[in-house]
């Protein structure tokens, strides 16, 4: 069965890509499973320089979800591409680079040294990090800021740009919107929701920065709607993620219009997911006898 | 560069049955699972993630370090057992198992304690559930004819399991108790003083101490104070066990004193603590 | 021991009050338990006149959570009271009204009939529904709308006005700043996040409106986070709610800035939670040898 | 104006412990349940609201009807049993519940049949897991002098199930299978139209129905040409059992003919089919 789906240019094995900063480089998982047989990896968001992120406790669990405050822990740009990259394009992984950037400059420089080295499929803008102070969501926040990263990076690079949408605000869609104006190939969404969770013992956070990014099954249906409203207001290809744990929960985001999808938080429960999906989406097509994973994107029925 | 050292890792993912549950006390659970994939890869001091469960609630699996390797007649190792301390949810779960459930289990994982060869003494210092790690390093000891000592440390009598099990490998085990109900009243710092002010003259040791954060340290502080080296196997809480979260770091000191977040599922959990900033330490 | 709040000038027993569109009329329970018992009770929202409401399926369950599209049906202001409210008066119960308007003039003209019966504690605005098309959110997501309502009905009643926030919009402490310059008593939120689920099977939402609103204890962390940011940003009284099954999660609102607590879909799952609320707090209370619950309110300390 | 009738209402919500649980086949359970107060209010054809876990997953709870009245010697009511066909979360966990597990177990809910008195005819007809809210109108009707047929359909007849009880209630029991392996092949309507054929003129009945909405339809409509009256049980998804969510609407025709969505937990489970607007029913 073919399961392979296009985003813009890039030809995708199967719709289904480890989610940014919950596959550590991939590398870390290249003896449990083929990194080949993934759609794509999606490394830890990575800054121009190495970053030690915030102090533990670092994660909490809340129900059917988990708030993170990992804080962008990072080797940077160049012992990625000295390091990591050479065994991820070893074992045939499909690699999309999360790009984190205090400033524009930063955001645009990291994307040119990724250009100039083999093995990079893509370019994920991560502006959307709730958990650092400087950088990521002010321009995930802002259609100005949107619009300015990527076209900022667009102009360095010739790989697939693909800005990674923020759920924190009052109309992703516009935003997609923005990023599609700017000259993005794609946009993925979502990121995590800013949240928090108090010890009422203590009366402080339960992890040390205090807010965090929700992510998990809990906000499946949220992200499910955003999708929907993206993929219906921008021509480019939407990637779509937020609590998937199994092809029926993917397939709620193809049906909403993504063009593939990304599974983060389930990863670190089932970290085999991958096989269950890719089973589950041939035996979904077999069974609707559609031939092309693309004759499932976007057909939502929302008549009533 | 930690690379090379990651793609060594090849942990399997067992659905593993039930073989027995026996409630030690009303919080001590000892699980009996069959996973002879796994079980065949284990090395001292290694651990596995467990969701002993379906469902959402709660979202992640634990980590639990492996107690005992089970092994069948002819010495292969079929299955592995659990010493799980009822703290939440999970480990409520894990007591509530019963003979044929099956819970996922993937491992083994993190790096393996490094039995010490003699004439090197090897200690292994306890404290309540971290007793856990200890029985996989006391066969690999007892089987390089190393046989350790092992301080055992509980609030109370009640609260020491399993140790019967480490005298029958023919290992001397000293107790400790904070209400003094069984062994030396306090700490096992207390009788480990003692041991090291008894130690003939030259004689090295290797400690190994796995416990509540406060007695891993307070037994690092004294092992190092008389210049011994201890590895400590360090509990932080785990998002994946796998490297792919980095929720579970830990501040290690590199050879300039300075520290970096390194990931204790990859680079521990068991770490020289001379190498761990410790006030840096969560909980 | 004393568990009384204060809301601007409103006295309630105890911080717990049944969120609005989760507890009927409360009549529905008055044979279950003891209404006067529960700091208030806010019931479904309604309009001038009657309302059919959607067509079922209304509810669907996602993980940790639910989706709702009830569509407000309700028997009008007229029926309310001169049906419900008398026996919510009898039975001794805070009455809040939640009030619905298609239009400024509507919303005014239910609260302003209301003001004129007694037994009426305080007027909740809805607007925030997610599930009309006409009204509600669409004065909830607007600065100027969500001012203007308030005005409005500001200018009718002498009764307290709490507008009822909705989480959909990028800063909610906004929406709660532009309610307090328009002469809000207090803030509620959150109210339920826009959300839809697939059936994958047959490509089209699980309930018949096809969007609804997600409640429930998957939303909590981000409800917490919002009433903290809220609760910060005004000074009049926060009520917070979100997914509260227990009186630890009604400590981490408390604690997060909220004066007092609404609870809703917990409600379903155990209708007799305000028991366990009370001695909860009371219990808590003891513990940390407070004597008034004004002591836990706002006391989050979010330093390292 | 339906506040009076809501006020009357008073349910229990029982810490129910399992005192029996009976797979009656791959997915019918029949369960067993301890809950003396909630037992004694219970009328015919009411349902309770069961959570048979603890946590979020499912985070609701599911609606069950009443089979039976478990009774003392003394012949006083002392819990309820819930026959349960898994179709999802919630009746798996049903299916797993052990003796001595705890459910939370809300009731009486909704509205009760009534039962018809001699001379007329109660006829009751059942699709499948839809013979759950029969066995207390049988009983009831019995004790009144006026025992009821039951017609009883299933796909199957290894689907058909607990009929005995009927029977030994003195009952007679008329079978319709889809594959034709007990009783009549085809629907329950077919032996329903040969006994209204059958019936002595001016003799009237009333048929009770409970099943899948086209099984509840078609008698409805049968019932209603013959001039008769139908009473269903409607199965609507609800989300709380006791009028607080309005998620369990039917629309309901007024005198005039006009459709109102009311709450089938209140104004129902049980309504004359007459009242019922078919085409609006969800599923
Ligand atoms: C490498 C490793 C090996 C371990 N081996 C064992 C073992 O063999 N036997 C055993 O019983 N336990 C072991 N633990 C600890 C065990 O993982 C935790 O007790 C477990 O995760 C708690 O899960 P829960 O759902 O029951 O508790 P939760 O409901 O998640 O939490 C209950 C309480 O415990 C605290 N808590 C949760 N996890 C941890 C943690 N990792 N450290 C400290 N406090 C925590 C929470 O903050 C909370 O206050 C090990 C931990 C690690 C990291
Ligand atoms: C008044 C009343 C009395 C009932 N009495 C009984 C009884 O005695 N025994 C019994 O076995 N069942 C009874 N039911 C049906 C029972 O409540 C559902 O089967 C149950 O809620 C399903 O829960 P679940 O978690 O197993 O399924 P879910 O996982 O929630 O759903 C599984 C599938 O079943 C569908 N479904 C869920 N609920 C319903 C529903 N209410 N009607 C139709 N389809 C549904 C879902 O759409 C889904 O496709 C009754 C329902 C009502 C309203
Ligand atoms: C521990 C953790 C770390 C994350 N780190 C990043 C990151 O570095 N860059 C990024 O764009 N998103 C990051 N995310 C967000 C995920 O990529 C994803 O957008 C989000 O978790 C929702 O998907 P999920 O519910 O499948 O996890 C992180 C999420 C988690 C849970
Ligand atoms: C079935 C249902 C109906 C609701 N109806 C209303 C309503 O009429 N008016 C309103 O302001 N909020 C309504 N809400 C929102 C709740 O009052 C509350 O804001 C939301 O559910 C979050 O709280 P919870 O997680 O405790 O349920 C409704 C929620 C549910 C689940
Ligand atoms: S537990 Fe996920 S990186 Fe260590
Ligand atoms: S089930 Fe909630 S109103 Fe009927």
């Amino acid at each position: 069965m073919d399961l392979s789906v296009q985003i813009g240019r890039l030809r995708l094995v199967n719709p289904f890509i480890a989610a940014s900063g919950c596959f550590g480089y991939g590398v870390e998982y290249a003896g449990l499973l083929d990194l080949a047989s993934l759609g794509g990896v999606c490394v830890k968001g990575l800054f121009l320089n190495e970053r030690e992120g915030h102090p533990p406790q670092r994660i909490v669990e809340t129900p059917a979800g988990m708030i993170n405050a990992i804080g962008l822990q990072g080797v940077g740009v160049h012992r990625f591409v000295e390091e990591y990259l050479p065994p991820l394009r070893a074992a045939g992984a499909t690699v999309f680079v999360n790009v984190c950037g205090t400033s524009i400059d930063e955001y645009a420089e990291v994307s040119r040294i990724l250009s100039d080295h083999e093995g990079v499929a893509a370019i994920e803008l991560n502006i959307s990090c709730p958990n650092i102070k400087e950088g990521g969501i002010q321009f995930g926040c802002s259609l100005a800021g949107t619009h300015d990263v990527v076209s900022a990076v667009r102009k360095v690079t010739t790989l697939p740009v693909i800005p990674k949408l923020t759920p924190n605000v009052t109309a992703p869609a516009s935003f997609a919107r923005a990023a599609e104006e700017a000259g993005a190939d794609a946009v993925s969404l979502v990121n995590t929701f800013l949240a928090l969770a108090i010890d009422v013992e203590t009366r402080r956070p339960k992890i040390s920065n205090g807010m965090g990014g929700l992510s998990g099954p809990a906000i499946r249906p949220i992200a499910v709607r955003m999708t929907y409203e993206c993929a219906s207001a921008v021509k480019i290809p939407v990637i779509g993620m937020g609590g998937i744990t199994s092809i029926g929960d993917a397939l709620e985001f193809l049906i909403a219009g993504a063009s593939a999808v990304q599974v983060g938080t389930a990863n670190f429960v089932n970290p085999l997911i991958w096989n269950d999906l890719r089973t589950g989406l041939a035996d979904y097509m077999t069974r609707h006898q559609l031939s092309s994973v693309s004759q499932i994107v976007g057909t939502l029925d929302m008549k009533r | 560069m930690a690379t090379p050292d990651i793609l060594t890792r090849m942990p399997v993912d067992a659905a593993a049955r039930v073989i027995a549950n026996t409630a030690l006390s009303v919080d001590y659970n000892l699980v009996a699972l069959e996973a002879p994939e796994l079980a065949a890869l284990v090395r001292p001091g290694q651990f596995v993630m467990i969701k002993p469960h379906e469902g959402h609630h709660p979202l992640l699996r634990r980590p639990f370090s492996v107690f005992e390797l089970l092994r069948s007649a002819d010495g292969r190792a079929h299955g592995i057992s659990i010493l799980s301390k009822r703290v939440g949810t999970s480990t409520a779960l894990v007591a509530g198992l019963r003979e044929g459930d099956v819970v996922a289990c993937l491992g083994p994982l993190g790096r393996p304690f490094e039995p010490v060869e003699a004439p090197v003494e090897a200690w292994m210092a306890a404290g309540g559930v971290g007793l856990a790690p200890f029985m996989t390093l006391a066969e690999a000891l007892v089987a390089d004819g190393n046989p350790p000592t092992l301080f055992y440390g509980a609030r109370r009598a009640a609260d020491l399991h399993c140790a019967d099990r480490f005298e029958r490998l023919g290992i001397r085990v000293v107790y400790a108790t904070e209400d003094g109900s069984r062994g030396a009243r306090g700490f096992v710092t207390a009788p480990m003083a003692e041991a090291f002010a008894a130690l003939p003259g030259g004689r090295q040791v290797r400690v190994y101490a796995c416990g509540p954060t406060p007695m891993m340290r307070a037994v690092n502080d004294l092992t190092v104070a008389r210049g011994h080296r201890c590895d400590v196997s360090l509990e932080q809480v785990m998002g994946c066990g796998l490297g792919g979260c980095y929720s579970c770091v830990v501040k290690a000191l590199d050879e300039g004193g300075h520290g970096h977040y390194v990931r204790s599922c990859l680079a521990g959990p068991i770490f020289d603590g001379r190498t761990i900033d410790w006030t840096a330490l969560g909980h």
